[in-house]
C-alpha cells in the first residue's frame, strides 16, 4: 500500500487521517459532517417547536398568562449573555485561524464563563419556578388570571402544559449548553497541549458552529417563551 | 358460522360505494400485475443468455419514462376523487339522524340511545334510518369498527368523534375495536343488531320504561344549577342556549365557531376556552365533576333546545350580544 | 475551511455584529412592552430571524464559504422543518371547519 | 488490477489483524459491516421467534397458547425488534457499510470512528431492548401511541422508548456518514452520473435518516417525560392532544419505511443490471426517483391517521399527496423490467431474488394505493389488510433484496462462493412461503379482521391457518440460507475477484478486499454499468 499521492506535495500533517488525500479534504469533510449534524439538531428541536406552536394556538390565553409569570428580565439578560458568548466563540475561531494559541485559550475561557453564567441564571429561574409551585407534575399550582378578565382564573391544566413545554425546551437547550461546556473544556486542554495550528483547527471550528447553533435556538426560545402577549 | 367468508357482508349505505372503489382498484391492480409479471416473464425468457448473442446497449427512452410517469397519474386521480367523495360524505352527517351516544372504556362499549335505552357491547339500529354516533373514550384511544358497514372511526378521550351510517340489511354484525387499547383489545367486541323498523320499535318499547336522554339532561341542567345563568329569557349571566346548536357563535376575541357537539362539550368542561362575545367568563368548570354519561345527557339536552315556532334559530344569541358591552379583548 | 481560501473576518465586523445583536435584543424587549396586537409576535419573530441570520452568516462564516453545499444543507433543513410545521397545522388549523 | 497472486495468500481485511480486540476496536467499514451482520441477524432471529409465536397463537380462534397480555407483548416485541433493529439497519448498515466506500473508490467512510460509534450505539440500544424483552416486555405495539403508552401500558415502555431513541442516533450517524462520504470521498473521475444506483439509493436513505430520525428522537423523549414526570404533552387528561404524538411519530415513521425500502431498491438495480448484462434502462430516472421518494416521503405521513380524528381537509390533502409517491416507485419497477429487453438474462440466485422482489414489491406497492384511497382506507386501516400490505413491502421487499444482495456480494465479503443449487431452492421456498403467509391476510383484512387481535371470530380461522402454514415455509426459506452460507465459509469454492463478471469498482479489487479496499488508488474512467465494455470477457468458470 503506497500513499504516493499524498507524499509528493508536502509531508503529511500529523493530524491527517489515513483515508484522506490532504488536509483540505479532511477539513471540508469534517465541516460538512458538522453542518449535517446541525440539521439533525434543527429537526430535533423542530419537534418541540411543533408541539409548542400547536398548543400555543390552541390555548393562547392560558399560554399568555403562564408566559407572563416568567421574569422577562432574566430571559433578556440571558439572551445578551449568550450572544456575547457567541461573539467570544467567533473570536476564538479567528485566533485559531491565525494561530494565536494563547489568545485562543483566553477566548475559550471567556466563552465558558458566559456559558456558565447563562446556566447559572437558568438555574435561578428554575428555582424561582420551583418556589412559585410552577413545576408541572410536582404540586403544580398556578393562580394567574385570564387576560382581560382579572377576576377569572386561567385553566390550570393548560398553563401546566405551557410549563411542561417550557421545561422541556429550555431543559433540552440547557443540556446542549452543558455538553457545549464540556466540549469547550476539551478544546482548552487540546490547545494547551498544542494540538492545533493554522492548518489544523477543525475541532475549534466545528465546536464553534455547535455553540452558535445553540445560541440561535435560544434567539427563538426567548421571544416564544417569554414574550407571549406581554404588555 | 364455520364458513370462511371471502367478502364481508354488505349492510350499510357505505358498503356499495366502498366495494365499488375496491373492485375498481383490484381490477386496475390485476391488470398492472399481469402487465408487469408478464413482461418480466417474457423478457427474461426471450432474452435469456444464448451463446454468441450479445446484449444490446440501450440508454433509455424519455418518451417511455414520461408515459409511464404520467399515465398512472390519471388512475391515481380517479382513485383519489372516488375515495375522497365517499370520505367526505362519511364525515358530513345528515340532519335529522338519530343520535346515539357511545362511551368507550377498557374494554367495553357503552351505548345510550336518544330514547334513553342503554346497551353494552350491543347496538340496535333500524333498517333505513340515519344513525349518528357521538363517541368518546374514558381512557385510551379505541376505534369503532363495523366491517359490514365499511366504516371505522377512532374514539378519543377528551373529545367527541362522529360517525354515521344507514343500515340497509337486517342481521347481526360484528362490532370490533380496531385501535389497540390494552390487554383485552380483542375482547372489546360486540354486535350491531339491525332490525326492521317495526321490530326495532318493539325493541324500543320493550323492557323498563326509559327516560329520554335529553330529558335526563334537562334534569341535570337544573340540578347542576346551569339553569340559573343560562336562562331562556336572555336575562341570565350566561348566553341563551335555545337554538344555539349547529349555529355560528361569535366569540369575544372576534372569532366565530360553529356550535357542534365538541363546542358544547368544551364549553362545559373548559368554559374559559371560548367565551361568547358580550359575556364574562364567570362559569366554573365541570371537569371532573360530571361523568361522561351526564355530559352526554347535557349535550343532548342543549341540542334539543330548538326555538319555539316563529322565533328564528340563533336570533336570541345574536340579539343579546350588542346590548352587553364588550369587556377586554383577548389577543 | 481550507487553508488556501479561509477567510479571516476582521475584528471590527465581529464587534459590530455582536453589538447589533445586543441592540436588537433590547429592541425585542422594548417592543414587547408596546401593544401591537397580534403583531407583537410577528415583530418578535422577525427580529429573532434577523439575529439568527446574522449569527449564521457572520459568526458561522456561511457568508464567506465558497461551498454552495453548506447553504443547500441549511435551506433544506429549514424546508423540512417548514413541512413539519405547516402540514401539522393543516390538520390542527382546519379541524373545526366542518 | 493485479490478479496473478493466489487469493488465499493475500492479506485482506479479514486476515490483516487477528483477535477479538482487532474486531471490537476496528474502524474498517468492512469489519464494522460484519459486526453489524452478526447483531442484526441475531435480532432477526428474535423477531422471527416472536413472529412464530404470534402465528401459532392465531392458529385457533380462541386465545389458548398464551395469555392476552403475553400476546400483546409478542406483537409489540416483534414490531419494535423488526422495525428498529432489523429492517432499518439491515441493508444500509450491512451491505451499505461494506459497499459504499468501495463502490465510490474510497479507502473508508468519511468518519470511521463515528461509524464504529454507530455500531456501539446500536448494540447498546439492542442490549436495552433485550433487557426489556427478558424482564417482561413492552405492550404498546411498535407505534407507542399515547395516551396508552404514557398512562396505561407497562412501565417498560420507558426503557423500550429509550432503546429506540439510542438506536435512532446510530441510524442518524450512519446516514450522516454516508452523505458526507458520497460528497467528499469519491475517487477521481467518479462523477455523480457515474455513481451506481445502490449509492444513489443509500444517499437518499441517508437524507431521510438525517432529517427524520431526530423528530422521532425528540418525540420519544417527550413521551418518556410525560410518562415519568407527568409533563403534559400528549395525554388529553393533562390537556394534550394524542394526535400530536401521531403526527410527530409518523413524520419519522412513514419516511422510515423508505429508509427500509430504498437501499433494497438499490440492491435490485445492481442485480438486474448484472444478470441482464446491461446498463439499467433510464439510469437517471431510476437514480433521481430515489431522491424523489425520499423527499415526497415527508409529505404523506398523515395517511396513517385517516380515521384518527384528523381534520377532513388535512386528510384530503394527505391522501392526494400520497398518490404522488406511487409515481417514482412505479418508475423503478418499469425500468427494471425494461432493462431485460435485449439483454442476456441468466438466473443465478441473486437474480431469482430480484424477480421475487419485483413480484412482492409490485403487490405491496399496488395495495398501497388501496390504502391511500380515503373511502377504502377507512374500512381496511388497522386490519390485516394493512398488515399484509406492509409485510409485502417491508418483508417481501427488504428481505428479498437483502438476501439477493447478500448472495451477490457474498464472494466479495467472504472470499467464498455459496452453493448455487441450494441458493435457488431457498429463493423459491422463501417466495412461496411468503405469498402463502401474507396473501390470505389481504382477504382477512377486507373481510374485517382487525390487527393486534389475539382471539378472533371463528369464521376467520381458515385464512389464519393458511397464513400460519405459510409462515413455517417462510421460516425454512429464511433459515436455509443461513445454514448453507455458514457452511460455505469453510467448504465453499474459493471466489474469484469478479465471479459474475460484473461492472462496478467493488469487482475490480480482490475478494475479499484489502483493508484500504484497493491495492492502487482507483481512477474512474468508465460509466456505471458499462456492461457493453465487459461483453468480450469470456464466461467465468
Amino acid at each position: 500500500m503506497s500513499d504516493s499521492h499524498v507524499a509528493v506535495a508536502e509531508p503529511a500533517h500529523r493530524e491527517l487521517r489515513h483515508h484522506f488525500v490532504d488536509m483540505e479534504q479532511q477539513a471540508n469533510t469534517a465541516s460538512l459532517g458538522m453542518w449535517l449534524f446541525l440539521v439533525t439538531e434543527i429537526m430535533f428541536f423542530g419537534g418541540m417547536f411543533c408541539a409548542y406552536l400547536i398548543y400555543r394556538l390552541k390555548y393562547f390565553n392560558d399560554f399568555a398568562a403562564a408566559s407572563q409569570s416568567i421574569d422577562v428580565r432574566w430571559g433578556a439578560l440571558n439572551t445578551a449573555v449568550l450572544l456575547v458568548s457567541s461573539f467570544t466563540m467567533a473570536m476564538a475561531v479567528r485566533c485559531a485561524q491565525l494561530g494565536k494559541q494563547k489568545l485562543l485559550v483566553v477566548f475559550l475561557l471567556f466563552t465558558m464563563l458566559f456559558g456558565a453564567t447563562f446556566l447559572g441564571v437558568k438555574a435561578k429561574e428554575y428555582y424561582d419556578k420551583y418556589e412559585e409551585h410552577h413545576i408541572p407534575g410536582l404540586n403544580f399550582n398556578f393562580d394567574g388570571k385570564l387576560l382581560g378578565h382579572p377576576d377569572y382564573p386561567v385553566n390550570q391544566r393548560h398553563t401546566e402544559m405551557f410549563f411542561s413545554i417550557y421545561f422541556a425546551m429550555t431543559g433540552m437547550h440547557a443540556l446542549h449548553m452543558i455538553i457545549g461546556l464540556g466540549l469547550m473544556a476539551y478544546l482548552i486542554i487540546a490547545s494547551i497541549q498544542g494540538k492545533f495550528d493554522t492548518r489544523y483547527y477543525t475541532p475549534v471550528e466545528n465546536i464553534g458552529l455547535y455553540w452558535h447553533f445553540v445560541d440561535v435556538v435560544w434567539i427563538y426560545l426567548f421571544p416564544l417563551l417569554y414574550l407571549i402577549s406581554r404588555k | 358460522m364455520g364458513n370462511t367468508p371471502f367478502w364481508p357482508e354488505s349492510a350499510s349505505n357505505w358498503a356499495p360505494g366502498v366495494d365499488g372503489v375496491y373492485i375498481f382498484l383490484i381490477l386496475v391492480s390485476a391488470v398492472m400485475c399481469v402487465l408487469i409479471f408478464g413482461a418480466v416473464g417474457i423478457l427474461s425468457v426471450k432474452y435469456r443468455r444464448k451463446p454468441g448473442v450479445q446484449p444490446t446497449a440501450i440508454e433509455g427512452s424519455h418518451l417511455l419514462e414520461i408515459t409511464w410517469s404520467v399515465l398512472p397519474m390519471f388512475f391515481f386521480l380517479a382513485f383519489f376523487l372516488w375515495g375522497a367523495i365517499i370520505y367526505f360524505h362519511e364525515r358530513t352527517p345528515p340532519q335529522g339522524a338519530s343520535e346515539v351516544y357511545v362511551v368507550a372504556k377498557q374494554w367495553m362499549w357503552k351505548i345510550e340511545h336518544p330514547e334513553g335505552q342503554r346497551e353494552i357491547n350491543t347496538l340496535h339500529v333500524p333498517v333505513g334510518k340515519d344513525v349518528k354516533l357521538i363517541m368518546t373514550s374514558m381512557d385510551v384511544i379505541h376505534s369503532f369498527y363495523i366491517p359490514a358497514f365499511r366504516i371505522k372511526q377512532d374514539v378519543l378521550p377528551g373529545r367527541y368523534s362522529i360517525l354515521w351510517f344507514r343500515a340497509t340489511q337486517a342481521g347481526t354484525y360484528h362490532l370490533f375495536c380496531a385501535e389497540y387499547c390494552g390487554t383485552q383489545h380483542s375482547g372489546m367486541i360486540g354486535s350491531i343488531i339491525v332490525q326492521s323498523p317495526s321490530e326495532y320499535q318493539s325493541w324500543l318499547n320493550g323492557g323498563s320504561s326509559n327516560t329520554p336522554l335529553a330529558q335526563t339532561g334537562e334534569k341535570a341542567f337544573a340540578e347542576l344549577g346551569c339553569v340559573t345563568c343560562h336562562r331562556s329569557d336572555a336575562q341570565g349571566r350566561g348566553p341563551v342556549l335555545t337554538g344555539v346548536y349547529g349555529k355560528p357563535v361569535a366569540l369575544e376575541d372576534g372569532r366565530t365557531v360553529i356550535a357542534d357537539e365538541n363546542y358544547v362539550r368544551e364549553s362545559i368542561l373548559d368554559p374559559g376556552a371560548k367565551i361568547v362575545a358580550g359575556y364574562k367568563p364567570v362559569m366554573p368548570t365541570f371537569q371532573g365533576i360530571i361523568s361522561e354519561e351526564q355530559l352526554a345527557a347535557l349535550v343532548a339536552y342543549v341540542k334539543s333546545l330548538t326555538p319555539a315556532a316563529g322565533q328564528p334559530a340563533g336570533a336570541v344569541a345574536a340579539k343579546a350580544a350588542p346590548q352587553t358591552s364588550k369587556t377586554g379583548k383577548v389577543q | 475551511m481550507s487553508e488556501q481560501e479561509h477567510h479571516i473576518v476582521p475584528v471590527w465586523l465581529y464587534l459590530l455584529i455582536g453589538s447589533t445583536l445586543l441592540f436588537f435584543t433590547w429592541v425585542t424587549y422594548a417592543v414587547s412592552k408596546i401593544d401591537l396586537g397580534a403583531f407583537n409576535t410577528v415583530v418578535a419573530l422577525c427580529i429573532a430571524s434577523f439575529k439568527a441570520t446574522l449569527v449564521v452568516l457572520i459568526f458561522m462564516h456561511v457568508k464567506y464559504t465558497s461551498e454552495k453545499l453548506t447553504k443547500a444543507v441549511i435551506i433544506s433543513a429549514l424546508f423540512f422543518l417548514g413541512l413539519l410545521l405547516t402540514l401539522s397545522l393543516a390538520d390542527f388549523g382546519t379541524r373545526n371547519w366542518l | 488490477m493485479a490478479t496473478a497472486v493466489v487469493p488465499q495468500q493475500r492479506t485482506n481485511y479479514l486476515n490483516a489483524e487477528h483477535g477479538v480486540k482487532s474486531w471490537l476496536l476496528t474502524t474498517d467499514h468492512k469489519r464494522i459491516a460484519i459486526l453489524y451482520m452478526f447483531v442484526v441477524t441475531f435480532f432477526f432471529f428474535i423477531g422471527g421467534i416472536y413472529a412464530l409465536l404470534i402465528r401459532l397463537e392465531l392458529l385457533t380462534p380462541a386465545g389458548d397458547l398464551v395469555q392476552a397480555d403475553t400476546y400483546n407483548r409478542l406483537f409489540s416485541g416483534h414490531g419494535i425488534v423488526m422495525v428498529f433493529f432489523f429492517l432499518i439497519p439491515v441493508v444500509p448498515a450491512i451491505l451499505g457499510n461494506f459497499l459504499v466506500p468501495i463502490m465510490i473508490g474510497a479507502k473508508d467512510l468519511a468518519f470511521p470512528r463515528i461509524n464504529l460509534l454507530s455500531w456501539y450505539l446500536y448494540v447498546i440500544a439492542g442490549g436495552l431492548m433485550l433487557h426489556v424483552i427478558l424482564t417482561g416486555g413492552v405492550d404498546t405495539g411498535w407505534t407507542f401511541y399515547t395516551p396508552y403508552s404514557t398512562a396505561f401500558a407497562s412501565p417498560k415502555v420507558v426503557e423500550a422508548g429509550m432503546a429506540a431513541f439510542i438506536n435512532g442516533f446510530s441510524s442518524i450517524f450512519t446516514g450522516l456518514n454516508f452523505i458526507v462520504t458520497v460528497h467528499r470521498m469519491r475517487a477521481p473521475g467518479m462523477t455523480w452520473s457515474r455513481l451506481p444506483l445502490f449509492i444513489w439509493a443509500n444517499y437518499a436513505t441517508s437524507l431521510i435518516m438525517v432529517l427524520g430520525t431526530p423528530v422521532i428522537a425528540i418525540t420519544l423523549v417527550l413521551l418518556v417525560l410525560e410518562r415519568v414526570f407527568r409533563l403534559g404533552i400528549f395525554d388529553p387528561k393533562l390537556g394534550g392532544d394524542p394526535l400530536l404524538f401521531q403526527h410527530l411519530f409518523w413524520f419519522y415513521s412513514h419516511p422510515a419505511v423508505y429508509i427500509m425500502i430504498l437501499p433494497s431498491m438499490g440492491v435490485i438495480s445492481e442485480l438486474i443490471a448484472c444478470f441482464s448484462r446491461k446498463r439499467i434502462f433510464g439510469f437517471q430516472f431510476v437514480a433521481l426517483s430515489s431522491v424523489a421518494i425520499a423527499v415526497l416521503g415527508f409529505l404523506v405521513w398523515a395517511h396513517h391517521m385517516f380515521v384518527a380524528g384528523m381534520s377532513v381537509y388535512a386528510a384530503l390533502i394527505f391522501s392526494f399527496l400520497t398518490f404522488f409517491i406511487g409515481v417514482p416507485s412505479a418508475i423503478k419497477v418499469f425500468n427494471w423490467t425494461a432493462t431485460m429487453y435485449k439483454g442476456s438474462v441468466t438466473y443465478e440466485t441473486p437474480m431469482l431474488y430480484a424477480f421475487g422482489f419485483i413480484g412482492l414489491f409490485t403487490i405491496g406497492g399496488l395495495t398501497g394505493l388501496f390504502l391511500a384511497t380515503l373511502g377504502v382506507d377507512i374500512h381496511v386501516t388497522d386490519t390485516y389488510f394493512v398488515v399484509a400490505h406492509f409485510h409485502y413491502v417491508m418483508v417481501g421487499g427488504v428481505v428479498m433484496a437483502y438476501l439477493g444482495g447478500l448472495h451477490f456480494w457474498w464472494p466479495k465479503i467472504t472470499g467464498r462462493m455459496y452453493p448455487e443449487g441450494m441458493g435457488k431452492l431457498a429463493a423459491l421456498i422463501g417466495f412461496i412461503g411468503f405469498n402463502l403467509t401474507f396473501f390470505p391476510q389481504f382477504i382477512l383484512g377486507y373481510v374485517g379482521m382487525p390487527r393486534r387481535y389475539y382471539q378472533y371470530p371463528p369464521e376467520f380461522q381458515m385464512l389464519n391457518v393458511l397464513s400460519t402454514a405459510g409462515a413455517t415455509i417462510l421460516g425454512v426459506g429464511y433459515l436455509f440460507p443461513m445454514v448453507y452460507m455458514l457452511w460455505s465459509l469453510r467448504y465453499g469454492e474459493i471466489a474469484p475477484d469478479n465471479p459474475w463478471n460484473a461492472a462496478g469498482l467493488e469487482w475490480k479489487t480482490t475478494s475479499p478486499p484489502p483493508t484500504f479496499n484497493f491495492h492502487e488508488d482507483p481512477i474512474v474512467d468508465f460509466e456505471a454499468y458499462n456492461y457493453d465494455e465487459l461483453k468480450d470477457i469470456p464466461d467465468e468458470r
